[in-house]
């Protein structure tokens, strides 16, 4: 079983490895078909393995195994791991299902791009470094693995380097995973020192001889990590910028896989979180400030992907908040939903940019309903996933978040569910404000010009686009039928035991009442946004202009954030680097040893320059003067 | 010996003197040098007095030293004054002050 | 069997017979390469045999200058093996890369880098002050004179510069040997065991100014701009990559051992330099108008590093600084190669007048993106594994140091974004465009590729190195750790 | 190394030799006929000088050696068979260079320069040769060949010309 | 032993008047050989054979005026002749031509040299050297660029060749380990040194020529560059002084040839002196000989010769004889 | 005897000395000093050291100032120009200084007693003596000096050749003559002109 895990990690490595050394020698379209066969592959080992797992007994499904030792100093020592459980599992699973969907969507996408081979390598890669980190044993090879997906996201967020502002998203995405990323590293380091070890097993098993303080600041730190790569609250401007990079890698990583990988982080640390329960608390209150804005800012967005990325950071806020209501289930739950449904929008997205030539603006589509129906379809049942209208998966995985914060019945508890329903009602609004943006009202000029001819000859997109669409659709429907309140619970007693302190599990009453209230809230969003949105009238323009203008401007500005960041961080390094070199380190350290110390000399030099007038005679003077008066010194002395 | 050491000792005195008083009063470097010159000789005059007076051959050497320091400054001394000639510069040292302060 | 010295010996003389005869490029070029590589093979051989433990092996030791009580001793410890492969590697690729480059005379200059490969190798092994001296000062002058012979408009300046400031260090450094070496009781012994715990502050201080000024650390880092702007590219390759560990070896190998007391009493010191050195090479990285001199505070802030890693006095710290030193130089000296060849292409090495440069290029593209994201030491690469392990004992020193020099790796992650950003990636300049420089092949890149393959190996495994040096490396600082009471 | 061995036997062998020294006064070698010595002055067979004092050898002479003063012939004192005559004619002997210009420059042909070279005298004075002197017969002190030997030119064109007869063979009318 | 300063006053102004006749008369025998060397006779016209020439010479330049020219130095330009001519004369006070003579009809026995120091080398160098201020006086202070010229080029061949001379003769100074000619000459009983110090002799010998001004290194008053050299303005009985200072230098260093290679007043059934004059004779003889056959050479070539062959050799010679006389 | 050559040397000496000081003319001034040489050298035999006296001659005489006779012939006639900053207290200083340091060594030396006069064999002062102090005792004197020798030897063939003569444009001259000097040359050359331009027009053959 580990060797299949241990295959699954190899095989996009090999990806990567041959593509890059032979990818010129593949033909265009190969080096997809081969990533993709690759991934394939990888999720037929991973879904073996899961059901190898699945069938060993209960109490037997944590398997670790260490290839080699990774680095060792001393009594530190950090192996290259694996640690094969029901979590891991699952999201070897996720990731390389939705990773091959995803792939075989790009085949379409990606056509006649001139550098899709580097593209398929770059996608290999991340896959590879999404596994690692989800298969590590110990936090080192975490945080590589949370270093490479990091890298990989850089690199394709950049994909199409010629663009200034993909260059720029793409290194604002990395620099801020940096500072998460050191904020995991210092965490290691505290854990270190505190515990001696740095392996899950290791912190598992000593977690308790933490005081509070200890476990809080740790945990503190490892959620700096996960809120920078789940682009929560404060660290989350990178998301909506990498909107710049291809759809299908904001389809995998920045819905589906890498964004998600802070819910894995608490999730897999829960036996450490659990010693820090004011962290917990402060993760709901993250996820439900950042569920909120989020949601907000989505509804004032204009292009279609920056919609979903803030959908995207609304709902991973919900796996927030489940996770810190220690509902780690529910968490796991919503991120494996989310991860077909918002694949889902994003590669519906990416069937609409498509077709429009790369048009990204909602203002230039609408009434793509007819000329794309079965985009439009797909695109229905993601939107009603998102928004949590039962049956649907969403529905079930968000309301089972709902109702653990009625379950636990605090003020944390209540502020999560409160919240969360605000959350839905807003989702249900920009969710269908989009939908009826895209696909309903008239045609745009623009879309009137472009798309027809586009669709006449192409259809909606190639078979390799509409297949892993219409296979996501299916999941973003019928998934969340694993885990029907009081009926069937998969994914609850799957999950089960990654949590020795236990995990929090709503009664199937309080969540069919959530259900119910969550449903009927999307609802109600879902004809707010068909008032506003459906038919083209003034009455968004009077909100946005009229009472609610301060709102709006400041959603639009995505609340000032990247404002702040900008004066807070950026403009005064800058100005402080720049001072330092101009000013400070050219003088005081290149100029004053060097130069200036020869202009001191000779400063010193010029004030005693009139003794040397040049006559050689008066010198001989002076040395002939001094031996007499020497001479005379001596000869009285003598006597 | 009936000429006493001091004498040679007193003449070395007064030659000393009259080339420290061309090097301090003439002002071609020509004229300078060979000033050096007599006061070197004066003093390898005294020197070989000395070795007299003790009966040694070191203060010869010492003379002989001093001969082949002489005629060394002298090269020196002589090419910068062709060296001046050739870049048509006053011979003259109160003239040549370009390096003063 | 082929001994320490030999290894010395074997560089010096082709350089002399190089120097002497005056060979074709070509002729002269292959033959310096080929020696280069018979004393890679060579070390690589001494890899083999090294047993990794604490002491000194393979030790030569015979009377030198005999009236001086100098002796000839020379000796590898892992620490000492590990710069002297890492020596041997990059002098073997700058040699390639100045064979591709054709210089002028170059005869010359291939004799005068295989001069500076023995200096080093000298450096790094002697295991006496005198013989020390003699490595640690020779080998500026090979560098030197490449520098203002073979380097670029104001050459003749940033020789000056450097001149200034390795002139104090080495008197400085002179006087503390002497005094050492003289006041040895028993008569004049150079030998350094025979130097243990016998100097005084003044001493200590006269060997660390002289080691952090070549290091550089930080407040005498001010040569290192216009030596790296100006020298050649595999020049400075040399200079960044392996001529300025050698200040940093010498801290961890000679001063830390030498005086155990007074480094544990003023390594408070070393640390805050150090960490001021960090942040600020990092943060006027950042604003660099031009590669090289992104690569050179670069270099600042990782030297620096090394040395706060080395004076933290800890096992984490002087492993994570060995280790460091070696990743170090392999990414400067590949990233000068990179940067020069640039320059030589592109003919500038200014950012403005940069970019887009991976378009059609995916050799150059992949070398530079490796190297830049080693640079900023992304998790999983072997600088980051290096690093990881100073930070570890920094934050095991005392918990605000490991964060504030955490923080710093973020400065390095936007130099080096805006680095290869600037090169690779927006539009292409018009100089850039009009040009049309071709991909890194052949030549060059044979010269750069052995660096980022290297590099590549130690990220996969980078405890097949620590394992090596770690008991090295401990028992360097081991008597200086004692003296804390760690 | 043996090209100076042989100089120097070269020089030594003369020792040896017996000299070829001709030892002047006591014996004097021929000048050829065309060598230029002493000027002289001529006269027409019937006595009166040649030279009408017209100064067109003092204009050609290079050295400006010669002197010439004219006057006009009156029938009572007619001396020239010209117009006018040479009342003055001097030659500075010891400026004139022998050049031969004022010979190629007469009119008259009343100037030529003879063989003789035997010229010295003890006074700067006596060298400037007067009208008188120069119309004298000079002694015959230098002995002259016969046949110039140099004049190789002239007789190679005379001996051609007695092959061909070319002169009435280019010339049939024997016009100029 | 009658050596006192009556007899040394007697025996220098012998040698003055011999030399001053055998000067004269080797302007005969020089103009003679040249002569014969070139097919001619030579002097032939005053007296039989010519053999009257010399006096003739003096009474010519007795008679001739002593110009002085206008710009000279007029003291200097007056003295420059006779330092040539005494310091030539001086320096052939320390030769020897022989050891111990009876004077005939009396048992009187006298040295054949003036004086004998155990510096006699060293003097006798020092006074040859002194001799070309003379020339460098003259060409000086008669204010005349050709004179100066000449006396200029004098000084230079002068040091060049010192160089070489001195070296050369340190040879034989270490081979007889003395500086006086009495014991060089007596060390040669038995060989001369022209055989174990050959390369020596050749470098003294090319040396001697030049530091004699003879040609074919006469560059100091080569007629067809600086007139006549140093003595340009020179005429009457100064010019003949400066000439016989010339010819007597010849003469010494013939003198110290054959007493440093040739063994000295020594030989076979012939006394001392005889043996002497021969072998001066016969290195004058050579000295002509070389003159009626080598063209003169150019400056640089007498420079390179100095410097660049000469100098080599004789350090050369000076290394072999050192260790010769060390290790055998 | 040796009294009589003492007072006649040492005379000799002082005068030549004076003469070095107070010729104008450098080249008298060097012949003076050839002579204080020589003078020098008398007094020196009267020392018995005649190797040292030999020495003198040779190396003072037959070289060094032959070589100031030799740069003051090249140089020509230049020396010092008239008035310029002649200070008379400067040069009473001078003397002044100059005849203190003389009054001081005759006061030590004749204030002093020196004692006997060593007795010394006939060995003393030769070269044979002199030389073997010179390679065993003075050996690494006589190297450095050899070594000293050797560099002045390059100096002098450095500064002798290093520079061209530079040829003065009329400006300079002018800066450095005056006005005059170049009317003077301009007035000579036309008159030289003038002359050959009679002399072709001229009439008389005498």
């Amino acid at each position: 079983m580990t060797e299949l895990v241990w295959i699954t990690l190899a095989l996009p490595l090999v990806g990567v490895a041959l593509l890059a050394l032979f990818g010129n020698n593949l033909p265009a379209r190969g080096a997809g078909l081969f990533a993709s066969l690759i991934m394939l592959a990888a999720f037929v080992t991973a879904a073996v393995a899961l059901i190898l797992l699945a069938n060993r007994p209960e109490d037997q499904r944590q398997v670790t195994e260490t290839a080699w030792t990774w680095l060792s100093a001393g009594d530190f020592r950090v192996g290259f791991d694996i640690w094969f459980d029901e979590l891991t599992a699952l999201m070897l699973v996720i990731v390389t299902g939705v990773g091959f969907l995803i792939h075989v969507f790009s085949i379409g996408y990606m056509k006649g791009d001139l550098q899709e081979r580097r593209f398929f390598a770059y996608m290999n890669m991340f896959v590879f470094s999404m596994l690692v980190l989800v298969v590590s044993g110990n936090l080192v090879q975490l945080l590589i693995g949370w270093g490479l997906v990091g890298l990989s996201s850089y690199l394709l967020i950049g994909f199409w380097h010629h663009k200034t502002s993909a260059v720029k998203a793409a290194k604002k995405a990395f620099i801020i995973n940096a500072i998460g990323d050191v904020g995991l590293a210092v965490g290691i380091f505290l854990l270190f020192v505190d515990l001696g070890t740095v392996s899950y097993s290791g912190v598992f098993a000593s977690a308790d001889t933490l005081s509070e303080t200890q476990a809080s600041i740790a945990c503190l730190l490892l959620l700096v990590g996960a809120l920078a790569k789940s682009a929560q609250i404060p660290l989350h401007t990178w998301l909506p910028d990498a909107m710049e990079g291809p759809t299908p890698v904001s389809a995998l990583i920045h819905a589906a896989t890498m964004v998600t990988a802070g819910v894995y982080l608490i999730a897999r640390m829960n036996p450490l979180f659990f010693y820090a329960p004011k962290v917990l608390d402060l993760i709901v209150i993250i996820g439900v400030i950042g569920l909120l804005m989020a949601g907000a800012i989505a509804i004032v967005q204009t292009d279609i992907k920056r919609i979903i990325a803030f959908s995207t950071m609304s709902q991973i806020a919900y796996m927030f908040v489940g996770v810190g209501l220690s509902a780690y289930w529910a968490g796991i739950f919503h991120l494996f939903t989310h991860a077909f449904f918002k694949a889902l929008l994003f590669m519906g997205a990416g069937l609409v940019i498509h077709a429009l030539n790369g048009e990204q603006d909602t203002r230039n589509m609408g009434g793509l309903r007819k000329l794309m129906p079965k985009t439009y379809f797909c695109f229905l049942i993601g939107g009603l996933a998102l928004t949590g209208i039962f049956p649907f998966s969403g529905g079930f995985s968000k309301d089972a978040i709902l109702s653990a914060g009625l379950h636990v019945d605090s003020t944390i508890g209540w502020i999560a569910y409160g919240g969360g329903l605000v959350g839905a009602l807003m989702t249900g609004i920009y969710t269908f404000r989009l939908i009826f943006l895209v696909f309903h009202r008239r045609l745009s000029p623009y879309a009137e010009k472009v798309a027809p001819p586009l669709i006449k000859h192409h259809g909606e997109g190639p078979r390799s686009m509409l297949w892993p669409v219409y296979i996501l659709a299916l999941g973003a429907a019928f998934l969340g039928l694993l885990q029907i309140p009081g009926l069937t619970h998969v994914m609850s007693s799957w999950l089960e035991p990654i949590s020795p302190n236990g995990m929090i599990e709503a009664t199937a009453g309080q969540e069919w009442l959530t259900t119910l209230i969550g449903s009927l809230v999307g609802v109600v969003g879902i004809i707010i946004a068909a008032h506003l949105y459906l038919h083209e009238s003034d009455a968004p323009d009077r909100i946005r202009l009229g009472r609610g203008r301060l709102i709006a401007r400041a959603l639009e500005r995505r609340c000032y954030w990247d404002d702040l960041y900008e004066w807070m961080f950026e403009r005064p390094t800058q100005w402080t680097a720049s001072f330092l070199n101009r000013d400070v380190d050219a003088t005081a350290f290149r100029w004053l040893p060097t130069d200036g110390i020869g202009t001191i000399t000779a400063f010193f030099g010029r004030s005693v320059v009139v003794l040397q007038n040049g006559i050689v005679r008066s010198y001989a003077l002076v040395f002939a003067v001094g031996i007499a008066g020497f001479l005379l010194y001596l000869l009285v002395r003598g006597t | 010996m009936s000429v006493g050491i001091p004498l040679f000792l007193g003449v070395s005195a007064i030659l000393f003197t009259i080339g420290l008083i061309g090097v301090l009063l003439r002002r071609s470097p020509l004229t300078i040098l060979l000033s050096l010159e007599v006061m070197l000789n004066a003093v390898n005059l005294s020197l070989v007095a000395f070795s007299r007076q003790i009966g040694g051959s070191d203060g010869q050497v010492f003379a002989l030293v001093v001969m082949g320091i002489a005629a060394a400054e002298v090269v020196v001394g002589l090419g910068l004054v062709v060296a001046m000639t050739r870049r048509s510069m006053v011979l003259d040292t109160d003239e040549l002050r370009t390096l003063n302060g | 069997m082929i001994t320490i010295s030999t290894l010395i010996a074997v560089p010096a003389i082709a350089a002399v017979v190089l120097l002497v005869i005056p060979f074709a490029r070509q002729a002269a070029g292959y033959l310096a390469l080929l020696v280069s590589l018979a004393v890679l093979g060579g070390v690589i051989g001494f890899i083999y045999r090294f047993e990794p433990v604490a002491g000194y092996q393979f030790s030569d030791n015979i009377s030198w200058i005999a009236p001086l009580g100098v002796r000839w001793h020379v000796a590898v410890n892992g620490v000492s093996l590990a710069m002297i492969a890492v020596t041997a590697l990059i002098t073997t690729c700058a040699l390639g890369f100045a064979l591709w480059a054709k210089r002028d005379r170059s005869h010359a200059s291939f004799a005068l880098i295989l001069m500076t490969e023995a200096f080093l190798f000298l450096v790094f092994a002697a295991r006496d002050l005198f013989a020390f001296y003699v490595g640690f000062e020779g080998m500026l002058i090979p560098l030197l004179v490449l520098l203002v012979v073979w380097g670029g408009p104001s050459r003749k300046v940033a020789t000056l510069q450097v001149i200034a400031y390795t002139a104090f260090g080495t008197l400085l450094m002179l006087l503390a040997i002497l005094y050492l070496g003289l006041t040895a009781p028993g008569g004049p012994n150079f030998d350094m065991e025979a130097a243990i715990g016998r100097g005084n502050d003044w001493v200590f201080f006269a060997f660390a100014i002289a080691f952090a000024i070549k290091s550089p650390l930080f407040p005498l880092h001010g040569w290192v701009l216009p030596a790296y702007r100006q020298a050649s590219p595999e020049v400075a390759a040399v200079l960044s990559g392996v001529a300025s560990k050698a200040g940093a070896f010498a801290f961890l190998a000679v001063l830390v051992p030498l005086f155990p007391a007074q480094s544990e009493q003023y390594a408070w010191l070393f640390i805050a330099l150090g960490t001021i050195g960090f942040l600020w090479g990092s943060l006027l990285a950042f604003r660099q108008p031009d590669g090289r001199g992104v690569v050179a505070y670069s270099s600042i802030a990782q030297m620096s590093f090394i040395v706060l890693g080395i004076f933290l006095l800890s096992d984490r710290g002087a492993t994570g600084a060995t280790f460091q030193m070696v990743n170090h130089a392999l990414v400067s000296a590949a990233l000068f190669l990179v940067v020069g060849w640039l320059e030589t292409q592109v003919g500038s090495g200014y950012f403005a007048q940069l970019g887009g440069l991976a378009r059609r290029r995916p050799v150059l593209a992949t070398v530079s993106m490796v190297l830049g994201m080693a640079a900023l030491a992304v998790p999983g690469s072997s600088v980051f594994a290096s690093e990881f392990l100073i930070m570890l004992g920094a934050f095991e020193s005392h918990w605000w140091l490991g964060a504030i020099v955490a923080l710093g790796a973020v400065l390095a992650a936007m130099y080096m974004l805006r680095w290869i950003s600037a090169i690779l990636h927006d539009r292409e300049s018009a100089l850039a465009g009009t040009l049309n420089p071709p991909d890194l092949k052949q030549g060059a890149l044979m010269a750069i590729l052995p660096l980022v393959l290297v590099l590549i190996g130690l990220s996969i495994a980078p405890a097949q190195f620590t394992d090596r040096v770690d008991a090295s490396a401990h028992a360097l600082i081991s008597a200086a750790a004692k003296e804390a009471g760690r | 190394m043996l090209d100076q061995v042989k100089g120097f036997s070269t020089t030594f062998r003369h020792l040896f030799q017996k000299p070829i020294t001709q030892q002047y006064p006591e014996y004097k070698r021929p000048v050829y006929p065309r060598f230029r010595g002493r000027h002289q002055l001529h006269r027409h067979e019937n006595g009166l000088e040649k030279c009408v004092g017209c100064s067109l050898c003092a204009a050609a002479c290079p050295s400006d050696c010669i002197r010439v003063v004219p006057a006009e012939n009156t029938p009572d004192n007619r001396v020239s068979a010209g117009e006018r005559y040479a009342r003055i004619y001097e030659i500075n002997m010891a400026r004139c260079i022998f050049c031969g210009y004022c010979e190629l420059a007469c009119p008259f042909d009343a100037i030529t320069l003879g063989n003789d070279f035997e010229l010295s005298e003890i006074s700067r004075e006596a060298l400037v040769y007067t009208k008188s002197m120069l119309l004298e017969k000079p002694a015959l002190r230098t002995p002259s060949q016969a046949v110039d030997p140099y004049d190789v030119p002239s007789q190679e064109i005379e001996r051609v010309l007695g092959m061909y007869d070319i002169t009435t063979a280019t010339n049939p009318e024997g016009a100029e | 032993m009658v050596d006192g300063v009556i007899i040394t006053v007697i025996k220098s102004l012998v040698l003055a008047s011999v030399l001053m006749g055998f000067f004269a008369y080797m302007t005969w025998v020089e103009r003679k050989l040249i002569g014969r060397f070139q097919a001619r006779y030579g002097p032939n016209r005053v007296g039989p054979y010519g053999l009257m020439q010399p006096i003739a010479d003096l009474g010519k330049m007795l008679q001739k005026e002593n110009m002085i020219p206008e710009m000279a130095h007029r003291k200097l330009y007056i003295a420059a002749p006779f330092i040539a001519m005494t310091c030539a004369i001086g320096a052939f006070g320390l030769l020897p031509f022989g050891n111990v003579a009876t004077i005939p009809g009396t048992d009187w026995t006298i040295h054949l040299y003036i004086a004998d120091t155990s510096v006699s080398l060293l003097v006798v160098a020092a006074i040859g050297s002194l001799g070309f201020y003379g020339l460098m006086i003259g060409g000086w202070a008669s204010s005349s660029k050709y004179a100066l010229l000449g006396g200029m080029r004098a000084i230079a061949q002068l040091v060049s060749y010192e160089v070489a001379f001195t070296l050369a003769v340190i040879g034989v100074i270490i081979q007889a380990s003395s500086l006086s000619f009495v014991t060089i000459a007596n060390a040669q009983e038995h060989l001369w040194y022209i055989i174990p110090q050959f390369l020596g002799f050749l470098v003294f010998f090319v040396a001697a020529v030049a530091e004699s001004n003879r040609p074919p290194f006469d560059l100091t008053e080569a007629d067809g560059e600086v007139v006549a050299g140093y003595h340009t303005e020179y005429g009457g009985m100064r010019y003949a002084m400066f000439a016989a200072a010339e010819f007597i230098n010849a003469i010494t260093l013939s003198a110290l040839g054959a007493v440093l290679f040739l063994g000295g007043p020594s030989g076979p059934f012939l006394p001392g002196p005889i043996w002497m004059m021969l072998k001066i004779g016969a290195f004058l003889f050579v000295l002509i000989w070389i003159r009626a056959t080598l063209p003169r050479v150019r400056f640089d070539q007498l420079m390179k010769i100095g410097w660049k062959v000469l100098l080599p050799v004789a350090t050369l010679n000076l290394l072999l004889t050192a260790v010769a006389v060390v290790y055998l | 005897m040796d009294i009589v050559v003492f007072f006649v040397a040492s005379g000799c000496a002082i005068a030549s000395a004076i003469a070095v000081v107070a010729q104008k003319n450098p080249f008298v001034s060097a012949l003076a000093l050839l002579a204080n040489l020589a003078s020098l050298a008398a007094l020196m035999l009267l020392l018995e050291a005649q190797f040292v006296a030999a020495a003198q001659i040779i190396v003072y005489a037959g070289a060094v100032m032959v070589m100031f006779l030799f740069v003051i012939a090249y140089v020509g006639p230049r020396g010092e120009i008239g008035g310029g900053v002649r200070k008379p207290w400067l040069v009473a200083l001078s003397v002044f200084a100059a005849l203190l340091i003389a009054v001081e060594v005759i006061v030590v030396v004749f204030g002093a007693s020196l004692g006997a006069v060593a007795s010394v064999d006939t060995d003393y002062g030769s070269p044979a003596a002199i030389g073997k102090a010179l390679v065993t005792d003075y050996l690494l004197a006589f190297e450095v000096v050899s070594v000293i020798l050797f560099m002045a030897a390059v100096a002098g063939v450095v500064f002798g050749t290093g520079g061209r003569p530079v040829r003065l444009s009329t400006e300079q001259v002018l800066a450095k003559e005056g006005e005059s000097a170049v009317a003077r040359r301009r007035e000579a050359s036309r008159a030289a002109l003038d002359a050959a331009r009679d002399s072709t027009t001229g009439e008389s053959a005498r």
